[in-house]
């Protein structure tokens, strides 16, 4: 079982029953299935910081470098009215994506601590700047995306892409094999390592393991699960902007994969969705809902010691 | 670029790489001596800017603003750690940095509900509102003169403290060994309280400092603050040396960039730190 | 203060009603809905503040023409953030079914949200953002603009400097959209009669470190400058370029928003600049008169360009209600309704384009005084080339 | 077999700044022999253990790994040709338990780390390997226990069987009893006089008497410089050792 914590199956039971239920009660134009869409999206992305900055150790802020990347690779890699296969330009992309990470990954992971934190912030920066200066890629404009991919396999198509509640499911599966992925990949030989790593690298690299390598991969599969969130979250409005990976948007996450409780990669949902509806709420009272929000974010780190996670644990275990 | 033209972008750079330092000596003090990464010290800024503006609008005197203003501050560095920061040493450092973030969402939602959105502009004193020939066809402002001299004043003054007296001795102890502090009969608990309210004083001050110089609007602490990480990232964390060499260093390169590749100048500062850490990923003076 | 009052009740009230809200209540009553989508905070704040005053106003002092149709506001915090975009624009048209929606001010944000909307039964009438492309490539016959495309305020001024017998321009702003937009405006009529930019610096938005370039223009010494900075920015440029001493001694050109909403935090440093505008708040139009006076009476304070440009989305929309009856049902009939218009602004009248842009009058201003004051009509009826434009 | 030389340095030398923590040292490694290294502290023990094992790169010096210059390689490396390292400050994964810290020392011997599909418990080759070297530390009643929650001298087990997992030839020891009780003392011995006949073992220890009783070769060093290496009788008896050691041993008992 790679659901090791009782808490866990519980959260994990409960969510997906309400998630696949939630477009049963909704019509497919509603805003609410768009709004799931996002938080579900979101929730990919912040899995993924979780996963490197609560199960690697790599505290990074350049994240959204890989968030904003899937979408552009989409816009520049595909023809403007022609609809392609999901399926191949989401691994294409993924690839492509592995490919930069693997060469930004050699340079960053030279550093450690508060010096990677900067040295991703850095290079995630300047990939905002190249888009936003960069008039072939809309400035800061941004680009639009005019023909949703088809996802047909083998000839069968279950999923139009420009049906949202469709697009929802394709988010939903997003979730599930990303939560799984991650999973299996923890509960591996690898993950034994990667584990080994973060709790102690000095002892690891004496016991024969390239740690480097170990964090290298890592970095990789973390910054290639946010880059297929990017191509989702892209393609769901068809829009793409350089300020999709500014820095904020990296501490955005980071905030919910904390608020969730670190390195529980189920709290990454949790914490998404926590901090996606408070922003909702607060948002449709006020004005000043970022005060709000601000307060609401403290008070949750003063009392809640290892995130909503940690809390839940509390209530649930033994 | 002619010779004149060189040494007139060279001093203001360096003008800029003081106040530069300025902001971001308050960061790498709290962070040298707590392990606290403050992300919300650019809201500091923020509220020293403010704050001023305010005064001035209501007394008239840039001093005696000035001076309401850094007490203030201070006061307000100490109402933080004590009530929030305090509450977090033995947490990770994440949990600390997660606070920050929320402090960032308060102070710009308060800015807006107390001050509004406006951008506003402080005056320049008058006794130093004068400016000294320089070019042929341009002036330097005695003001930004005045504001470079108080940077060196403080940057000394914090050099002092530093190396030179008991709560300078007790910060650099900090550091290194909490328990030896303790062990000296000092109260950690108060020494963190100082330093971070210091700390924030010091954001304070450089926003009043920049005041007349720039523009007060929304948004203004961010923007500094990641400026102001890469200075203190490139002279190494917690360095009070490293935040002076790298904030000029800083000030002259982007200086230079700014005026021969306009287009790339954002770039070249991340890239200038890239490079540095990867030949010393400590940063310039490491511990 | 009295803000923090409204804040408390707000809570309560979206407390109360946030379970209902929703879908619920749409049915009912039917209410002309307009969703303002604007930035109330962040660094366009105050942009978008004017802009939903005005609107407010617009609508309030039209009560009486609308034949009986109520008027509900939705308003949305767009933090200037082009991600949130889509989304919030969805929100406006999907789960509160706006009939008019209202945004935003940073282009970014205008392209999300016209992808949201083009060519959907929403009105979207955009009261800021400039960027060229909204009525140009992707113009859409339900997106209207009550502002200025990019290049209406900057083009005059080329013809401008040449009438002052300016031969070398020096040429900066940030580089974005709307700063290249304005830039390439201004030489687009500069260069056609003859004069030179020696020098065109974009710098990275939105840096406002400017001293350098300030120093740079002095070693070149130009005959001219002209630049689009706006809010923060402009008050920093103007205040450095005054700084170094260049105040007086090489004119300083610009689109409008150099002096919009800034003049007194720039003080005495901005004397001089004249800049090209499709308004200033000295304007010697009955209209605007009565305007200022009412925008003060209601928020005690007077309006800017933003409060103007929002007010002229909500005559747009009062005028079409009212001259369709109050009977807004048909989109079609309110759209083709919408382009016949002849807006009574404060900054003149004018009309849509075939792009739905504004034809409407430039004014060359010069700062006296901490006042734009009017110094002729730089261009009359200017209309937005729309390049690209299918409409 | 026995005199064969596995592991040699070659006027090794380490200087911080000016401060020569280790000076011009020459030492020979014996296959299957217990190599003592003692000397006062700050004498450069931690620091030439360091370099055998690859964690700190030498100024100037040559490491030789039968016969192969290795001196600047990667930690890594040094492991995989056989070189384990046990350090003088318990270093261990306290989350997890004593089998699972283990079990990280001996994956890499006998399965791929970076399959990422297998499961960790899968292969039973690593966790009997795993479970082995608790045993041979006598650590088989705590293998499932969290490490946190061991007491001191059994972390001290724990990280030597971490060593053992790794399947070394040559054992670079850091003090293995630095705090342990006496009863945990005698066993370490018992094991370590176990182990010699199969392992090389460099062993670098405060306890005297330990050192005398296990060691086949004992290499003095005082203040970053090589004094004499000997057979322990030869050591014992050498003045220079008493002068430079033994005498400030004495004047600090007397103090």
């Amino acid at each position: 079982m790679i659901f090791e914590k009782r808490t866990e199956r519980i959260f994990l039971a409960v969510f997906f029953v309400i998630a696949l239920c939630i477009p049963l009660f909704l019509e497919d134009n509603s805003f609410f299935v768009g709004k799931t869409t996002t938080v579900m999206i979101l929730a990919v992305f912040v899995m993924s910081l979780d996963f490197l900055v609560g199960r690697v150790g790599l505290v990074t802020l350049g994240h959204a470098l890989f968030y904003g990347l899937g979408g552009y690779l989409f816009v520049i890699l595909t023809p403007e009215y022609e609809a392609v296969n999901f399926w191949i330009y989401a691994i294409y992309i993924m690839g492509i994506s592995a490919l930069i990470a693997l060469v930004v990954g050699i340079v960053v992971l030279r550093t450690s601590g508060i010096y990677f934190i900067m040295i991703t912030l850095a290079i995630s920066q300047m990939a905002y700047y190249f888009f936003f200066d960069s008039l072939e890629f809309g400035g800061n404009d941004g680009l639009f995306i005019f023909m949703k991919p088809e996802t047909s396999i083998f000839g069968l198509n279950f999923l139009n892409l420009d049906n949202p509640t469709h697009f929802y499911y394709l988010s939903l599966l997003g979730v599930l094999i990303t939560l799984v992925a991650i999973k299996v990949i923890l509960r591996s030989r690898f993950g034994r390592i990667v584990e080994a790593t973060r709790l102690n690298p000095e002892r690891t690299e004496a016991l024969g393991y390239n740690i480097f390598a170990f964090r290298l991969i890592s970095y990789v599969i973390g910054s290639t699960l946010a880059a297929y969130a990017g191509l989702l979250f892209a393609l769901q409005y068809g829009y793409v902007n350089p300020q999709f990976m500014t820095w904020e948007m990296s501490g955005t996450a980071l905030v919910m994969s904390i608020l969730g409780g670190m390195g529980t990669i189920y709290g990454a949902i949790l914490g998404t969705i926590t901090y996606e509806g408070l922003q909702y709420f607060f948002e449709h009272m006020t004005e000043d809902w970022m005060l709000f929000m601000g307060g609401a974010i403290i008070l949750m780190v003063l009392l809640l010691r290892k995130g909503l996670a940690g809390y839940l644990e509390k209530l649930l275990e033994k | 670029m002619s010779t004149e033209l060189f040494f007139v972008q060279l001093i203001n750079g360096l003008q800029y790489g003081l106040l530069l330092f300025l902001i971001a000596s308050g960061l790498t003090l709290v962070f040298g001596v707590m392990g606290i990464l403050n992300l919300a010290h650019g809201s500091m800024y923020m509220v020293g800017a403010y704050l001023v503006w305010y005064f001035v609008a209501v007394t008239g005197s840039f001093t005696v603003s000035a001076i309401l203003s850094a007490v203030i501050a201070l006061g307000l560095g100490i109402l933080i750690e004590r009530v929030l920061i305090q509450r977090l040493y033995n947490r990770n450092h994440l949990d600390q940095v997660l606070l920050t973030i929320g402090m960032i969402f308060v102070f710009n939602s308060l800015q807006s509900i107390l001050w509004g959105n406006d951008p506003y502009g402080v005056a320049v004193p008058e006794a130093l509102s004068g400016s000294v020939p320089f070019t042929d066809n341009s002036s330097y402002p005695v003001y930004r003169i005045f504001a470079a001299m108080v940077c060196i004043a403080i940057a000394t003054a914090l050099y002092f403290i530093v190396s030179k007296t008991r709560l300078g001795m007790l910060i650099r102890a900090g550091e290194s060994n909490r328990e030896m502090v303790e062990a000296l009969g000092v109260n950690i608990k108060s020494l963190y309280t100082i330093v971070f309210a210091i700390g924030v004083m010091l954001a304070a001050i450089s926003g009043i400092i920049a005041a007349p110089m720039s523009s007060i609007v929304p948004g203004m602490g961010e923007s500094v603050l990641i400026t102001c990480f890469v200075v203190v990232v490139i002279g190494g964390m917690g360095s009070i040396k490293g935040a002076f060499v790298g904030a000029l260093l800083v000030g002259v390169i982007s200086t230079f960039a700014a005026v021969l590749m306009p287009t790339m100048s954002n770039m070249i500062i991340y890239i200038f730190m890239i490079l540095v850490l990867l030949v010393k990923p400590q940063g310039l003076f490491a511990k | 203060m009295s803000k923090i009052k409204t804040l408390a009740g707000a809570v309560l009230a979206t407390t109360l009603t946030a379970g209902l809200s929703t879908s619920a209540l749409a049915a009912t009553g039917d209410p002309v809905k307009i969703g303002v989508m604007l930035p109330f905070s962040g660094i366009y704040a105050q942009l978008g503040e004017a802009g939903r005053d005005g609107l407010k106003l617009a609508l309030k002092q039209n009560a009486s023409n609308l034949h009986g149709a109520d008027i509900e506001f939705i308003e949305l915090d767009t933090e200037a953030k082009p991600s949130r975009a889509p989304e919030l624009a969805s929100s406006l048209l999907n789960q509160h079914e706006a009939d008019f929606v209202i945004g935003p001010v940073h282009s970014g944000v205008a392209m999300g949200m016209i992808k949201m909307l083009r060519g959907k039964d929403t009105v979207m009438i955009i009261p800021n953002a400039g960027s060229a492309a909204a009525t140009g490539p992707l113009c859409s016959p339900n997106v209207f603009r009550t502002s200025f495309s990019s290049w209406q305020p900057s083009y005059p001024m080329g013809k401008v400097a040449l009438d002052k017998g300016y031969k070398k321009v020096y040429a900066i702003s940030w580089n974005y959209g709307m700063g290249r937009e304005s830039l390439d405006a201004f030489a687009e009529s500069f260069e056609a009669g003859g004069g030179e930019i020696v020098e065109k610096v974009l710098l990275p938005f939105p840096s406002t470190n400017f001293q350098s370039h300030v120093s740079d223009i002095a070693d070149k010494n130009p005959d001219a400058v002209f630049t689009f900075f706006a809010g923060g920015g402009a008050i920093k440029f103007v205040k450095d370029y005054d700084a170094m001493g260049l105040r007086g001694k090489i004119p300083l050109l610009g689109s409008g928003f150099l002096t919009e909403g800034t003049l007194e935090a720039q003080g005495d440093a901005a004397e001089g600049v004249m800049t090209g505008l499709h308004y200033a708040e000295q304007l010697d139009v009955p209209k605007n008169q009565e305007f200022r006076e009412a925008f003060n009476t209601e928020y005690g304070h007077y309006p800017d360009i933003y409060a103007v440009q929002g007010y002229d989305a909500g005559q747009a929309i009062a005028n079409t209600i009212d001259q369709l009856k109050g009977d807004i049902s048909d989109k079609q009939a309110v759209i083709s309704t919408m382009e016949k218009l002849t807006i009574n602004s404060p900054r003149g009248d004018f009309t849509f384009s075939k792009a739905h842009n504004p034809i409407q009058n430039v004014y060359l201003r010069e700062v006296k005084d901490g006042v734009n004051v009017v110094q002729s009509i730089a261009a009359e009826a200017l209309e937005d080339p729309a390049r690209g434009c299918k409409l | 077999m026995a005199n064969d030389i596995i592991l040699e340095t070659e006027s090794l030398s380490k200087h911080w700044g000016g401060i020569k923590a280790l000076n011009d040292i020459s030492l020979k490694f014996h296959d299957r022999q217990l190599h003592g290294v003692v000397g006062p502290n700050g004498a450069g023990k931690s620091t030439l253990l360091n370099m055998l094992c690859g964690t700190l790169k030498p100024t100037s010096g040559c490491i030789f790994h039968k016969g192969e210059q290795i001196e600047g390689m990667k930690p890594w490396k040094f492991v995989r040709r056989g070189i384990g390292r046990s350090f003088q400050k318990t270093n261990i994964y306290t989350d997890v338990t004593c089998l699972e810290n283990c079990a990280v020392a001996a994956q890499r011997r006998f399965t791929g780390s970076f399959n990422l599909f297998a499961s960790r418990h899968a292969n039973k080759l690593v966790r009997d390997a795993a479970e082995k070297a608790l045993c041979q530390v006598g650590l088989d009643n705590r293998i499932h226990t969290v490490a946190a929650e061991i007491s001191y001298g059994e972390q001290r087990q724990l990280e030597l069987a971490m060593v053992l997992a790794t399947d070394p030839c040559i054992l670079l020891l850091d003090e293995p009893m630095a705090g342990m009780g006496h009863e945990e003392s005698l066993r370490i011995i018992s094991l370590l006089n176990e182990l010699k006949k199969t392992y090389s073992i460099v062993l670098v220890e405060h306890d005297m008497d330990a050192i005398f009783e296990l060691s086949d070769q004992l290499t003095v060093l005082d203040n970053g410089t090589h004094l004499i290496t000997g057979t322990v009788d030869e050591v014992r008896n050498d003045p220079r050792v008493k002068e430079a050691y033994l005498g400030k041993e004495d004047e600090e008992e007397a103090a």
